[in-house]
């Protein structure tokens, strides 16, 4: 699946659950359903800017491939860190850089969440696709 | 008796994401303005709009005498003299005018002495203090709080008493809702030689101020949390205070006669007024305060601690929240954290329920980390909330941490 | 085509004096509000009025989206980057904040070189400048300007050729109607390495801007004088000179991490907006530039040519009467002596039938002392000016001439 | 006759003249009326601070009694100045430190005049009033 597709199919995902109750409660589980975050990376270095939570980003390039650590000490960011990590983890660092910087508003994210949620979404977003972009230009 | 404002407020008739009739409770960021402050504004764009004191024709001189008569209401609001208010941009500006006066006037001399601050400063009553600490190589001393989030008064006189140029504490706590005491703080700082500044922010909108009886030599205010505008504030300088410091920002009005070789500037208030000065905001002030003044502060503030109390006794019924800064008279300012709950959290999902509150460190980072804290959920109460909203914030509040596991 | 704009202006339905209706041409002092404007404030405070970038429930995100459509819209409006423009209080806080900016960042460098300004500078663009010369040792340099009321363009070469940091000159003189040659300035100054500020107060009220164009490093202007509301003005910032520039107030938003020890800042726009800003202000400015661009310039520009033009002629019929500055394209602004008549006496008694027109020095007084006049009367056109102002303005004069013999 | 009645005097005049145009005349014939001023006292110390056009104002102290040397660039201003005279040149300083800062107000004169002028006139007042005081608290 291309990245727009997974993001069509999240979208969906969320517009199939029209209470924010609901939403919320997936969002919820699919940060709880987050690989553990490696204890070494948990520094400031790897603390995304611009979130009102802490959120810690760790890439990894395995043969080319972008994968990324990811976690927050809040639950809902949590989720979205997770949602993210469904789009971009696993990505060559060509295809992120490529794709566009409104994934938020094309998953209609921002109309089914909390603002300040989407905010920290932007700084996610931007995040990746820096660390992408440095792959991309800086790559062995 | 029970005063019901909210008719007067016509944003509180709003509903958020949807259906969900809005709660307002993050007060103490901003309030929401009556129809008194619109219509006021309205009103001088429609009949008497013009620059002020630049004299000449009629609409002219209708600005000038609004603008001027809110600097009335703005004296008589703090017990003190037209001539000794200042308007500024907000309270911040008028932190930032105070220090950099501060630092031009007494420049060199301030070397060695110290500024003293407190732990629970908002940013915009440390960092200009810092900023002024690095150019003129004065100390920046922070007095301790307890951990019942009040003052330690013991620490503070023994930082006035030794070599203390400026004392600038917060009337009242934007986080912890503490009420300091300010009238001792001042009476050190004069027997000490010290220059006293007080942060009334949060403390205007709930009580009455005397500036006489305080006995500070400066003291200020935003507009937009006191039911008033954006982009206007007050700064209460001591007359002969205000005679001694130098001008701050430089431009048209707040100068006597202009060559290239030299300029010699106005006398207070305006000379700390440079360029055309926030007319409508200045006069929104006015009117929010007239509005203030024709409720009776006591029933209102009466009525602010019963919903204040109905949220904290709500709260406590849950035994993982944790109300910081312990038991004292809060003001309407209620700050808490809950046990393996992260305030985001929370916030976001009684945003989505249509309580709006505030969570985060509040512009206050220094005291989140004295607390240990990352941040707290923060609500606060003003003049139009009701019993109602208490138990929509409760309720609120319940179904997140539920949510939340 | 003829645009008959009054109607969106409720303010020119009013009579002052008793019955005499209102003739406004005062506008270089300030502009009157459209509708447009007005309902742009109260909409924002009915409907989602909260702090901006404080993040957190549904209305604080309405706050910021608005005020940062309204930074998107000044960045349209010059053709620039959203991140390029800053909010501030007023044109004279941008000059002041562009002043004591370069004085922190680039501080003692500066001394013995030189800051460049014009004869024709409002005081806004002249004594910020004078103090940061007294505090850092630059030496303040003015270009002549010729009889003409024009810049002295080979004075102009010369000084920014010599040693100078900072070239500051106005886009287009509030006193004289005169444009300057803003983009051969700003070539000069790049070409010899000194920052160049352009005061475009008095041009945006009239024409097209791009920022891009024109070449400088910085470009201001104020709101109250572009239809907008007061407390509100632009500062333009080349991003990567703003990116170098110290912070200006200190306070809220403007900070990424405080310590007692040590404090980070935000990237700009956000780092020189100290506090919270005014986000009435910005969305006013907003909905007036939209205004502006809803309506089209050439046309509007074309009619305040000929009412000014209108004005002029009958001015020329009295042969007491001298124009100041020449004879090229006016842009609405209109300044003259009458011999052996006192500007006051006139403006006295035109305002007392219905013409406000400004008298004085219109915080220019090196200019008028260049002049070697007083003050002049100054009568300035804008949208909503129809030739029916321009016959009253006339009349009036004619009458006040004739009584004050 | 005291300030008081002069005030009353000609706030009755001007009532009189309900159009604007013959108010003004009046003043300006007023202000043709003074007597020419010192040049010798035409300096930057005798200017009136506050006025938007340029007002002289010039003391004499004699025999316990102020007079005072008026004279403004423009006319209107220079009337108003010729009434002020009407008021307090001629009287002791104890009168003048005794009659009330509201003169302007009293008059009605704010209401009928254009107001930056009658912002000069306050300036003009509180002038007059300050050599009062002093005379009256340096006397020789
Ligand atoms: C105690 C205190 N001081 C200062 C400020 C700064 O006010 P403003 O952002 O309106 O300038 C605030 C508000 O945020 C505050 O609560
Ligand atoms: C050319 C020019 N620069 C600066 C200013 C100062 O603007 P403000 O007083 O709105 O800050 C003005 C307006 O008075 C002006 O005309």
């Amino acid at each position: 699946m291309t990245i727009i597709e997974t993001i069509e199919q999240l979208a969906a995902k969320l517009a199939g659950l029209p209470d924010w109750e609901d939403r919320y409660t997936e969002i919820i589980a699919m940060g709880k359903g987050l690989p553990l975050y490696p204890e070494e990376f948990r520094s400031d270095q790897f603390k995304v800017k611009g979130c009102q939570s802490q959120v810690w980003l760790h890439p990894r390039n395995e043969a080319g491939v972008l994968h990324f650590d990811a976690d927050s000490d809040a639950l809902i960011v949590k989720g979205l860190v997770a949602l993210l990590m469904n789009v971009y983890s696993g990505r060559t660092p060509a295809e992120i850089v490529a794709s566009n910087d409104d994934i938020a508003k094309e998953l209609s994210l921002e109309q089914h969440l909390s603002p300040n949620r989407a905010n920290g979404l932007a700084s996610m977003i931007k995040q990746i696709r820096l660390y992408a972009l440095a792959y991309s230009l800086l790559k062995p | 008796m029970i005063y019901d404002l909210r008719s007067q407020f016509p944003i509180l008739q709003r509903h958020v994401h949807g259906d969900k009739p809005l709660v307002y409770l993050d007060n103490a960021a901003t309030t929401q303005k009556p129809k008194a402050v619109l219509d006021a504004i309205a009103d001088f764009y429609v009949t008497s709009n013009a620059n002020a004191h630049r004299g000449g024709h009629a609409l002219g001189a209708e600005a000038t005498a609004l603008y001027e008569s809110a600097r009335g209401t703005i004296g008589r609001f703090l017990n003190a003299a037209p001539e000794s208010v200042v308007f500024t941009h907000g309270a911040t500006e008028a932190l930032n005018l105070l220090a950099t006066s501060i630092e031009r006037t007494y420049g060199a001399s301030l070397r060695g002495k110290s500024i003293v601050i407190s732990e629970m400063e908002h940013h915009a009553n440390i960092v200009p203090w810092q900023v002024l600490c690095e150019r003129t190589g004065a100390l920046l001393k922070v007095i301790r709080i307890c951990d019942d989030g009040s003052l330690d008064m013991q620490h503070a006189q023994e930082l006035i008493a030794h070599n203390c140029a400026v004392v600038s504490i917060a009337h009242m706590s934007n986080v912890l809702g503490t009420i300091n005491d300010v009238e001792t703080i001042c009476t050190w700082a004069r027997e000490h030689g010290a220059h006293s500044i007080v942060d009334g922010c949060q403390f205007v909108v709930h009580n009455q101020v005397s500036v006489d009886n305080i006995g500070c030599d400066a003291y200020v205010f935003g507009g937009h949390k006191v039911y008033g505008p954006f982009g206007i504030g007050v700064l209460y300088g001591r007359p002969e205070w205000l005679t001694v410091l130098e001008p701050y920002q430089a431009g048209g009005a707040m100068i006597d006669n202009v060559t290239f070789e030299k300029t010699t500037y106005a006398e207070p208030p305006l000379r700390f007024e440079a360029g055309t000065p926030n007319i409508e905001g200045a006069i929104g002030l006015g009117a929010a305060i007239n509005w203030l003044s024709s409720i009776d502060r006591k029933t209102v503030a009466d009525q602010e601690t019963s919903v204040t109390e109905a949220m904290i006794d709500g709260l406590l019924q849950h035994d993982r929240v944790r109300v910081i800064g312990g038991d004292y008279a809060r003001n309407g300012i209620i700050s808490i954290v809950v046990d393996g709950i992260h305030a985001n959290d929370l916030g976001t999902l009684m945003d989505e329920q249509g309580v709006a509150v505030r969570t985060g460190h509040h512009c206050a980072m220094p005291l989140m980390r004295r607390l240990g804290l990352q941040g707290t959920l923060r609500a606060s109460v003003a003049a139009y909330n009701s019993i109602d909203d208490a138990h929509r914030f409760l309720d609120a509040f319940s179904r997140s941490c539920r949510m939340l596991g």
